[in-house]
């Protein structure tokens, strides 16, 4: 069992004949992840590392039986590849480049929401359940089959969280990479709610960080679920951020620090952690 | 990206926006010759990239040229909070009846597009918004919809705009929304937008910010001469150097040179040499996937800071590789020299030839390798912390 | 009892300030048509006719309960007047401007259809509920309460039709100007519909015109009503229309002659008629 | 409003669509200079508003400037279903390997834009829609629904272009439909889009009608040149007069003058006249609420018509009122005097004010009415029909 993805995953890699693209095909077929084709527009017919290549995402998933989408393009051509991944069928669209202008994303995201599709990032390294399923750019590395879940703004944490994880024996069930940009595919609490229902997940770590609005989403879940919530926020000693003007302030109210982001994750009955080596020991109180 | 308020002007303009007719003026001999040729009394705004302007004396009416000459003189004297005022908007003074607030942004919570309005206009908007909830009107949209006048015209009829103002007021925001869509902004705002004594609206004020992943497809602002820049802030000396190399870069008060992979860590890091009594020198963002000559341009900032005592670096390979991590590392040790002592840690996609590549080096030239301490998975980025916050104690005699 | 419109209606008029709006509100209310007041964005707080003119639709029903709406205004401001209304939440626009860009009414088709609110015209002479409530710019000479229902594409041809059913002793139920625009907010089987539904409704006279698509929707319609429909289309002897290209034709399909038309409708089961006089001939063998 | 193929051509590269270089020329001598510019072999293609160009001959092959000289001429010389040749589009001849057909069209029953593409382009794609529709291919969209390039690249696969064309293929569907939704066009092809010998997509032929209700939020094409026009067809000098003074008019082979009200019974009286044994000379449409200027100019066209023996009027007072129309009618008989014999019903609104009208008028000068039978609402339509056949077949002695 596992949360968005595992090994019967059949995932579609777009942009595959990019030089991101291929190289991470290439890694994530080494580790196992079940790639049946990519798209790239013009280049129908070749293939990349023995899989078929499609002009379209439609025909891709038609031919391949695919079900989640990687995208490995440039920004600009991330709205259209992702909104055509939906309609095409996916049910996981994990967006990996960075710097999506924020209207692309609120379409894209609005798009998924119509079709019941879940879309992860942009700036995500991906999703990774470990020994069945890596989609992304994930070092596997850092993971190791487990019990306890991860989620994360941030890719580079997702590695040291996993790699404590791993390297301590409570191993992974799955790590998700919410991504970096402002606007997001999907939100804390989604994922949260997820690995609520997935029974190998013993207990999750949640990982945010100063700025944005999505770990508030987080409460409601943290609050109502079964399954611990480790909580620990970058940033507790950042400089403070500096605020879009009176809008943002009216709309998303006083950005929240660092600090008080892991108090109200805190409060609503997370586990908070200061370092990575703190989640262990957590772990081990919490009897996971 | 922050726009200046003449800039947001412009574009207001470009949407029929009403916006008073102004000019920019960048010395107090401009500024007089300007004010020639308007009707006194005038305003003088400093044009700063931020806000509380008014407060900080950055605004100032003057009655002739001569006495706004000697206006503009003191206004280039300033700096608001740390921002040297080097251009002044001079506009001529409005009577102002009353003042409203009109703002768009984007509730990302909620993936929802905002306007906001309010018929307490003026400086302290965000107080009216904390004490007087009911005073702030907002209606939401999904992105794809589209903002028709009724809206505009519900809106100004709920902020107290009459009956003889909602054609005009019905023009500006909509206007307004169009402009926020068409320009890919994060942020529009007019305060206050201005009833005058003769019952006409006026956007007195601008506030923009457009979203800097979305410049590529708007080539107007850059033909307007609006330059791309960072949100806001004043910068160091190296802070412009790194904008330069186009690497995100803040100076911090420490010692500590955080040479980081991804943003993530980049923040979490600090925290860590805090936890560890250390204090760090700067926040960097590698990006992702960085150049090898990426990677030997961050060293250099760091290597050349002075108050950088001791550099940590933390690299766990993803979309950035490892080879390529090595490649920058070494680049910079041979073209540069790294004169300060460093740990690292390196590990994730392409961790083995890194890992050779630094071998192969360190063969050819030891020398150069003899500030670096060069770690692997087998030890907790925890241990690297403590240990970058003791060489820097130790370099530093703290 | 009617379709559409009756006394009960609560008729808004969007426009009424303009010299068509200000003289046909008087009209209409001679006429006994519960006007409850109108709109003029700027002269929000004057009054027409005795009844309150608001700036905005959704000021005009939430004050008056307006549940109908009836457009007076240029065709550039049909679109945004129309979405209004529907989302102030009245049940029926009449829009009695000709000329509305397509686009705008197909915009306003589909906000129409997603409230579920019958939208007619454009370039309509309106509704009318003989003796109860006329809206638009029916003159109430031709018309009397009765036993017909009529839909037409022309204004004139429905002043013909009723004018000849009122002489010959049957009344109308209801008479229906669908509109005479190319692409019109309610087609003749959405009022076909309507009248099969109403008791009063013994007969229902549908006229139409060469050109045009919605003659051709009515057929099912006609199919399975059990009340009996008259057709007369106008155009037998008019010169043969213009195709607007390649496109059209094959969207559209062959663009039905007049006769075509009628013969389509006659196999459905309409009873044609070649002049108005025919009409009572056939009620009269109808026994309506 | 139907767009010339040079007009159409225009507004598609001004959306990036990739057209031949061409040029308009009007004059035998401007052929040959433009074809002294360009690269021989080239094609002349006669401007007219209407298809069957190519069968009418209305399409010459050249090879030097001299050679094109003189097919110019031929052509200048030509009618194609009664249109004269006014103007050349020369282009160079394209190296066609295959045609396909790309058009954007309303689906009015449906309410939904349509795009059409088949891989069996060029002049018989009606016969191609007829006979297979199955290599016709259609994609529906919401009026508010945009295209994306992946819809392009499905069409483009579907008929049949390779991998190597679909980015091409792609730009220019998704430029067409963007075209017809920015300029509210109501049919929008390129018929034949060509693929050449050397792998290029294009459009070789346009032909786009503009909603002529959407003109006056389009400056653009009047800002080319594009003149505001009928769908397409020849006029005769009264329908030239009547296009002037703005009134929907058809001249047609019979001697009735028809004076109706809207264009519903205007069509509809034309059938009646038929029945009753007439011929009517005319069709018009007086349009929504005629002022009694408009109503007075519609009399002027039939009393000048040598063809017309009686006039058949009929007014139903609606939005168009019957004091108006009385007025009209009074103004012309004052003015211009009425030398045919005239049967007129009027009804509806205003109808008493307009019988007042009538009547004194005709008190002060009982001349002017000489000609006319006046009916209200007591007589049949169809009993006034009848009158006027009979008084056309007096007049007219048939």
């Amino acid at each position: 069992m596992a949360i968005l993805v595992d090994k019967k995953s059949r995932v579609m890699v777009q942009g595959i004949t990019g030089g991101a693209g291929k190289f991470h095909a290439k890694r994530m077929l080494e580790y196992g992840t079940n790639i049946v084709g990519g798209t790239s527009p013009g280049k129908g017919g070749t293939s990349v590392e023995g899989k078929p290549v499609f002009d379209t995402a439609f025909e891709c998933v038609k031919e391949t039986g695919a079900d989640t989408s990687v995208i490995f393009l440039p920004a600009p051509f991330v709205k259209e590849a992702a909104i055509e991944a939906i309609r095409a069928g996916v049910k996981l669209v994990v967006v990996i480049p960075e710097h999506i202008p924020i209207q692309d994303m609120m379409l894209v995201r609005k798009e998924a929401v119509k079709h019941k599709v879940t879309v992860i990032g942009g700036n995500t390294a991906g999703i990774i359940t470990p020994g069945e399923c890596n989609i992304g750019i994930m070092p596997d590395i850092a993971f190791a089959p487990g019990r306890v879940g991860t989620v994360s703004r941030s890719g580079s944490i997702t590695y040291y969280v996993a790699d404590t994880l791993t390297r301590t024996g409570y191993g992974e069930s799955t790590c998700v990479g919410l991504g970096g940009d402002p606007v997001l595919g999907s939100t804390f609490d989604e994922i949260l709610w997820m690995f609520e229902e997935d029974e190998k997940t013993r207990a999750v770590v949640m990982t945010g960080e100063i700025g944005g609005v999505y770990e508030e989403r987080a409460v409601d879940a943290i609050k109502k679920m079964k399954t611990p919530v480790i909580a620990m926020i970058g940033g507790i000693f950042a400089p403070p951020g500096k605020r879009m003007g009176h809008a943002g302030a009216i709309v998303e109210g006083k950005m929240g620090t660092a600090k008080e982001k892991l108090e109200i994750l805190a409060a609503a009955g997370a586990h908070p952690a200061k370092t990575f080596l703190d989640i262990p020991e957590i772990l081990k109180i919490l009897k996971v | 990206m922050r726009l200046y308020e003449y800039e947001g002007k412009e574009l207001f303009a470009k949407f029929k926006i009403p916006i008073p007719k102004g000019k920019l003026a960048q010395t107090p001999e401009e500024v007089e010759a300007v004010v020639a040729e308007l009707k006194v009394p005038v305003v003088l705004k400093s044009q700063v990239l931020t806000g509380g302007r008014g407060k900080a004396g950055g605004i100032k009416i003057a009655n002739s040229p001569a006495e706004a000459k000697n206006a503009a003189q003191q206004l280039l004297n300033l700096k608001i909070k740390g921002f040297p005022v080097e251009r002044i908007l001079v506009e001529p003074k409005l009577d102002i009846k009353k003042e409203f607030y009109i703002g768009v942004t984007i509730d990302r919570a909620n993936y929802k597009l905002v306007v906001i309005a309010s018929g307490e206009g003026g400086m302290d908007i965000e107080t009216v918004a904390e004490k007087s909830p009911e005073k702030i009107f907002k209606k939401y949209y999904d992105i794809d919809e589209e903002m028709y006048g009724f809206d505009a015209i519900d809106i100004a009829k709920k902020i107290g705009l009459g009956s003889e103002q909602i054609k005009e007021a019905n023009a500006i925001i909509t206007s307004l929304f169009r402009f926020f869509k068409k320009y890919d902004a994060k942020m529009a705002e007019i305060n206050p937008l201005v009833l005058t004594g003769e019952g006409k609206l006026i956007a007195a004020d601008s506030r923009v910010s457009l979203d800097d992943d979305a410049v590529f497809r708007h080539p107007e602002p850059a033909e307007m001469g609006i330059e791309k820049r960072h949100e806001e802030g004043e910068m160091t000396p190296r802070e412009m150097q790194a904008k330069e190399w186009d690497i995100p870069y803040l100076d911090l008060d420490g010692n500590i040179g955080m040479f980081p992979g991804g943003a993530g860590f980049g923040i979490m890091g600090n925290d860590f040499i805090h936890y560890y009594g250390g204090k760090p020198a700067n926040f960097m963002d590698s990006g992702g996937g960085p150049t090898p000559e990426r990677l030997a341009k961050m060293l250099v900032l760091l290597d050349e800071n002075p108050s950088v005592k001791a550099i940590f670096g933390a690299r766990f390979g993803g979309i950035s590789r490892c080879d390529d991590f090595a490649k920058g590392v070494v680049m910079f040790l041979k073209e540069h020299g790294l004169s300060k002592p460093m740990v690292v840690r390196m590990t994730g996609n392409m961790w083995q030839e890194g890992v050779r590549i630094f071998e192969d080096a360190k063969k050819e030239n030891p020398d150069n390798f003899k500030n670096i301490e060069f770690h692997g998975i087998e030890t907790p980025i925890e241990e690297i912390a403590k240990r970058a916050v003791e060489l820097a104690r130790t370099a530093g005699g703290r």
